[in-house]
């Protein structure tokens, strides 16, 4: 069903689209948030997330609440990842099923643009020099 | 009154310390903002925080209660 | 690499996915377009697909260069089916890897949209009633 | 002149066959499906249809040679 969630453990994307799945499904559109190896020039060999959990978990589902409330969808899930990723681990995915597509793209970018504008989650960057430091935009 | 404060990111670095029960009669959360940014030396700006008080966002002129725990966000970088 | 396919056999999105790897990428999004049971209030119970192969597969191509000079991604990826398809299965696949999230999904929209426009592929319904047709739009 | 056609779709069940050679005076595309849409009974007017010669997109007013392959396209609809 529906549903925002934290995860400390690794996103398993296939599960989670599995998730998605309904009678009246025409279209699915799914969003994988990667870690990259670089960021504003820097290198990076690792991040890691924060959240206060409580208030993330409550205005994750909250977007997701909205989403479902503005577009013609089926299923809407999200998970956002916490604790120290590897670079290319999945740090959120958003997956959306609808009968059609606009509303699919419309859902997940909405979700998506939605979560990493409001819910409380702090990406610290972990460069090769050995420094590291908290990304507040 | 006695707060409750949780700290994350740049504002747990700066306090050093996740969390901490303080003694405080800051009768609001910019008061006790003020208060706690000239103790820990945190250096933003209020505008560029949200707060939250048990768990719900709310703003600078909310009336603080004994007990409350209060939270200083940060701007954030999920994603 | 970057490519349009058609397919006689079922998408494999997993695989077509990870062919969507490369350095740099720190967002991923994929389209799915499944078999769906109902079309304009009938039940449906099959779709079958016909294309005329060398030109689709050409204006394929060319949408997904299109939006490769459109927009700053990595990889652009997107197989349709042809032949008989049962309900639930994907039709069509894109996906999108980038550096960042807007280019993902502007540049995967911009393929599903084009090939839905322009690629000379055609569906035919089959109705649980028995009698089937030709969609013309 | 001897040209080669392709049929799809709705037009490949009015025509009966997924493909023909013919043998005509039709000096252009729009001439030539004229003739067969009187022949087969295609419903479509031109302008809801496109057109290719050898495997490319061109226009009605397109000039064939001998030999050419032919394809009437009904609109399409995959996805």
């Amino acid at each position: 069903m529906d549903g925002f969630s934290i995860s400390a453990a690794p996103i398993d994307a296939a599960r989670l689209q599995r998730g998605l799945e309904a009678a009246g499904v025409g279209a699915v559109v799914c969003f994988e948030g990667r870690v990259r190896d670089h960021n504003d020039g820097r290198a990076v060999h690792a991040l890691s997330y924060q959240a206060y959990v409580e208030l993330a978990q409550a205005e994750g589902q909250r977007i997701v609440d909205e989403a479902r409330s503005c577009f013609p969808v089926e299923r809407i899930v999200c998970v956002h990842r916490i604790g120290d990723l590897a670079l290319g681990e999945v740090a959120v995915w958003a997956g959306v099923s609808a009968g059609h597509r606009a509303a699919a793209f419309d859902a997940c970018r909405y979700v998506i643009d939605q979560v990493k504008a409001r819910v409380p989650i702090w990406k610290r960057e972990h460069y090769v020099e050995g420094d590291s430091e908290w990304l507040h935009p | 009154m006695r707060y409750r404060l949780l700290y994350f990111a740049a504002l747990c670095d700066a306090a050093g310390r996740a969390e901490e029960t303080v003694t405080s009669g800051a009768p609001d959360v910019l008061a006790l903002y003020i208060e706690l940014a000239a103790r820990h030396g945190f250096t933003f700006a209020p505008e560029r925080l949200r707060v939250a008080v048990n768990g719900a966002f709310t703003d600078w002129n909310h009336h603080l209660a004994d007990n409350d725990e209060v939270v200083f966000l940060p701007p954030v970088s999920g994603g």
